[in-house]
């Protein structure tokens, strides 16, 4: 009976994986046992009422999808009366996800967060940083650290960062957040991204650019996930393009503790069981007792085998 | 849908949950007209369990080369619960629908669903009134057969550029409706033309709901008739969607909210979850 | 007749389609008569030998593959007896692709270039820069600036720059290279990726890291492409995942003067002369002359389109 | 492939080019035994040219839901030019190879090539031995074809596990080569036995020609018994490949170059373009 448990810092979740902010809401469980996942995370809400960007807000791309949802947010009252005690009628930690404009903004709301019930607060520092010319906190290490920082002097519960992708270096950023206190990384947010309608020369998204989530991407946030797990003694949380149980697999060996699946779920809303009942099955196969034992196993080739030379 | 919809004892049993990817059975997939195929496939219960309005994301095959990443949504164009089946009325659009074109008899299709808030017939309605046009003829169908099921007259005014172009009549008339056919060719299909239509329809016998779907114009037209003569109405909206289960936000479009004070304010609602469905003096257009 | 023709800077294309540096060679005139191309843009090369890296150097992904093969290079003398006088038997003009370890290897590499015959040369700068820790040029403004402007103190002839698409802010990169002299920027290399194979837990390229190319590639670049194109007056050359000319008329709303073809051409060999059948046929059946026009063609949304809130 | 492959006379002319998209169509695609597929198809002009030891990169059709986006490189198994016919062995190993395996009668193969360095019979060559084990008797076979066509005598050392896992036996033996079955089972297919096999044979009858495909071990005992006795020998070799055109370095391996002053290096060469056969001599296991 393969073990599927992980831990992230103090918390222990039941199996790997969870579903990715933004990605997950009430209708899933329409679909199926919420006490299945390892862990549920919320959609990033803000303290003030946003509506979030105008439509259209999703094209379709070649294995992926651009989406440009913004940050619409009910506020923090509807987040603490409404959305969490929905959740908590499963077996599951809930990790909420915040975002705010200032550093102080989100010490502030984490400090609301910590009776709530939620094991965790993932600080989604993909937005902008008003105070510091709209660049994204993210993508600036001592905002990052600053970020990571207020919110651990305000609550007591564990904080992950969540990386943006759109940085030159992610392991500075990373150290960052560890240097700020962050108990684990989610890596990562969304890249980037745009796309164009060739007939009516217009965006396909009305905010003009959006970002790129599902398959396409895992590549890129493999190699992020990497770097990041290299960089920082925290657990990183793969998240980015993973579809089933060979991506988790693979996010594992390249050093992730635990995944997010995002995207996926909107193809097939039970992908994320079928990937729990198929990582089982691997381990059993591969005679793995404990899915822990496959962080940071990736081999790299022998001096041997690099003077083989990589022949078949 | 109910947020509470996990029975708390059937807690992680597969078949407990309203919402599953059906896995269907292809009965037939054929062209009706130049541009529209009727999609027929046997249903499991939980599929069959859907209602008007609510409808489908359906896993699209590949169109040649390119796959299709995303699921589309497709309203229910009739419930046959007797055959357990399902139909669906699909115009050949796009890269999805080309794909959808492709599925034959005895071709599995994955119809997530049922999802979305269907119509609501207010309990002792008489007189339905539908308009619609083009696909919008699609969605409508299954309320025609609920409404005469619930006892109420349905006259359903299908409009439609020429009279070939027209789906679903004899389906409509067979479940029991009475049918008007506008057409532009005829030049009866103008909204004033349609508006004389209604208040004669009206006179003749008091129209208690209107539903419409699949024309901003039609719409406007229910919208003012509607609120002129104090008449409930609803219409069946689109928009892009991502997961048609009400998390991802990308389906949203905007709606009138009126607060318990009364102030009216304008805000987001998502057309998988909130609707497709929604009444009428709240649709914005 | 549609006019195919496009200008980067002095320098007149018959039709903006190239193939991307590394991705073409003599083998390709077994397939199709080169003189249809707008330019032949050769494989990186430098001064020095070089193997390049141990096999394996592929792995195919999703829609996408994951290339590792360093920089092979045969040396200049090479380049300047055998491969461009190959090239020379095509009606096409010839860029080369230099690469060097420290800024003054640059210039000094442009210089032999000179009289060589071809029109320009493509700065390859997202190799390391050894004498700035190992980070590569294209990832540093500073370094992306010096090269470019040592390659055009050594030489008259024009210089592109080859962005690195690894870093938080491409405009930054690109307003660097403009700021050092470069004639064109090609916006872009291939970004940073990885993968694992689940069953031999090994890396699936020799290198551990590699680039990522192809299809999947396209809406992150297509972004930077259009910062880039915002952020200089240069003109800006489109490289990533184009496929066909949807692709490419894309590109070209987005900002590009032209375009790259990279991995399509090892999937369909003939992918570019294709590509230039259909961009003919789009532009007769839009009623557009010169293609050149569809640069930066792209429209926003109105306010009203806005207002009326992008339902379809 | 040459450098020069574009006749000026022709430059522009689709068809004037070696290496072409072949748009092949399928007569069959059947297992022949558990594990291996013979795929034959009808090819046009460019690529009948093909010689033994090159091959073709072939489109794969999606395994499911996987497409699979690079070519698979496969080798000429059997040019028929009297049927237009190309013949392809191949095991079906993963997702490419599954995908080729849906293909059946009358569905298109898009054949890139031919393309590779093939065999090189020296002038004159009297005996010819090939020793091939599993998949490596495909790339074998047309070189017996072009060996006894050529005047020369073929012995065809087929190795497998069992006698059952045997391929092409039947084929070699009608194209005119002897055929000589060594086995796992039979415990014939060692080293040594295969060793003193050649001597038997070389001293029966004199090789002038070795080639083999498909197995370090094979292609080391016949390097060294071709050094031993002044043998010449070439080897088909496989390595992963992006382009197969020689245009993207993907597909290296390291040989040994002798300059003219004698001084030998290791060096990279492509599989793709300097081979994929390749002398003996000069290939590093
Ligand atoms: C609730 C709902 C019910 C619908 N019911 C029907 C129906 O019964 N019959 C029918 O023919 N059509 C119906 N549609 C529209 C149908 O979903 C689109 O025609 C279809 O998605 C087009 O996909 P495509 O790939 O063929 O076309 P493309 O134009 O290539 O689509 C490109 C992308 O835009 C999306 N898209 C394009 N048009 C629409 C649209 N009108 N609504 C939503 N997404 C769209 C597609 O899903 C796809 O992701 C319905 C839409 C919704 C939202
Ligand atoms: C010149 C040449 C000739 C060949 N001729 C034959 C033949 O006649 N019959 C035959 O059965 N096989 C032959 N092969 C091997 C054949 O290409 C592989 O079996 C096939 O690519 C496997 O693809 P797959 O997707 O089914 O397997 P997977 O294992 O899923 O392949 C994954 C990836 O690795 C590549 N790969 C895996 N194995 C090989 C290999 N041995 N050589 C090259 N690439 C590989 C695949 O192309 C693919 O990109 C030849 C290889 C080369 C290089
Ligand atoms: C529709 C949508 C909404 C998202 N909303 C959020 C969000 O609110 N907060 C956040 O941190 N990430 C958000 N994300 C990013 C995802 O959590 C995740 O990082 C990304 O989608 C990559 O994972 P995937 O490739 O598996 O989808 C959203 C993604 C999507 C597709
Ligand atoms: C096999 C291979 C080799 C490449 N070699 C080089 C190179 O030598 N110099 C360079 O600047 N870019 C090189 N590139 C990057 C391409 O020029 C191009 O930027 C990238 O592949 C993206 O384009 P694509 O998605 O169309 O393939 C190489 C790419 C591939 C796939
Ligand atoms: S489509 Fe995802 S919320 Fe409606
Ligand atoms: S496969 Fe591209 S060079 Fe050989």
């Amino acid at each position: 009976m393969t073990d599927l448990s992980v831990r992230i810092g103090d918390i222990t979740l039941a199996n790997p994986i969870m579903p990715g902010s933004g990605t997950l809401a009430e209708g899933m469980a329409d679909v199926f046992d919420l006490s299945r996942l390892g862990a549920i995370v919320t959609k990033t809400f803000t303290d003030d009422l946003r509506e979030g960007n105008a439509p259209p807000r999703v094209a379709e791309l070649q294995n992926s999808t651009l989406f440009s949802i913004g940050i619409p947010s009910k506020g923090t009252d509807y987040y603490l009366n409404k959305t969490v005690p929905f959740y908590q009628k499963f077996n599951t930690p809930i990790v909420a996800s915040i975002s705010a404009d200032t550093t102080e903004g989100f010490g502030a709301l984490a400090a609301k967060l910590s009776d709530s019930g939620v094991v965790a607060i993932e600080a989604n520092i993909s937005c902008p940083n008003l105070k510091k010319d709209g660049l994204a906190f993210g993508m600036d290490p001592v905002a990052t650290e600053e970020v990571i920082r207020a919110m651990k002097a305000a609550t007591h519960l564990p904080v992950w960062a969540k990386l943006s992708p759109n940085v030159g270096d992610i392991a500075v950023i990373a150290r960052a957040a560890e240097n700020g206190g962050a108990d684990a990384l989610v890596t990562a947010n969304a890249m980037l991204a745009m796309a164009i309608d060739i007939e009516t020369w217009q965006p396909r998204v009305a905010n003009l650019m959006g970002g790129i989530t599902g398959p396409a991407t895992k590549p890129v946030i493999m190699r992020m996930v990497y770097q990041c797990a290299q960089a920082v003694s925290i657990p990183v949380i793969g998240c980015g393009g993973v579809s089933n149980a060979a991506d988790a697999i693979e996010y594992m060996l390249a050093g992730a503790t635990a995944v997010q699946m995002g995207t996926q779920s909107f193809v097939q809303p039970t992908a994320m069981v079928k990937l729990l009942d198929d990582l089982t099955a691997y381990c059993e196969r591969r005679g793995i007792a404990k899915v822990s034992k496959l962080t940071g196993a990736m081999r790299m080739f022998s001096p041997e085998q690099l003077a083989r030379q990589g022949s078949l | 849908m109910s947020l509470c919809a996990v029975k708390p004892d059937e807690a992680g049993a597969g078949d407990s949950f309203p919402v599953a990817e059906n896995l269907c059975t292809i009965v037939s997939n054929d062209w009706v007209n130049e541009e529209y195929r009727l999609l027929i496939v046997d249903a499991p219960a939980i599929a069959l369990a859907a209602k008007a309005g609510q409808f489908f994301h359906l896993m699209c095959p590949p169109d040649g080369e390119s796959g299709n990443f995303l699921r589309r949504p497709m309203s229910i164009h009739r419930i046959d619960r007797e055959q357990g089946q399902l139909h669906f009325l699909y115009k050949v659009q796009g890269s999805g629908t080309r794909g959808l074109a492709t599925l034959g008899q005895g071709d599995t299709l994955d119809a997530l669903g049922p999802v979305g808030q269907g119509f609501t017939l207010p309990r002792g309605t008489q007189h339905v009134v539908m308009i619609g046009r083009g696909v919008g003829l699609a969605t409508l169908a299954p309320l025609a057969q609920e409404a005469v099921a619930a006892g109420a007259k349905v006259t359903a005014i299908l409009s439609a550029r020429m009279a070939s172009l027209l789906m679903a009549e004899d389906a409509l008339r067979s479940d029991g409706a009475e049918v008007v056919i506008v057409t532009d060719d005829v030049g009866n299909s103008d909204t004033t033309s349609l508006e004389a239509l209604l208040r004669r329809v009206h006179a003749d016998r008091p129209i208690d709901f209107v539903a419409t779907c699949g024309s901003k114009r039609l719409t406007r037209l229910l919208q003012d008739f509607s609120t002129e003569f104090g008449i409930a109405g609803q219409v069946a909206l689109e928009q892009r969607m991502g997961c048609a289960l009400g998390m991802c936000f990308a389906c949203v479009m905007p709606f009138r909210n009126t607060a318990a004070d009364g102030t009216r304010t304008v805000g987001y609602r998502r057309v998988c979850w909130d609707g497709p469905v929604f009444n009428l003096e709240e649709t914005v257009l």
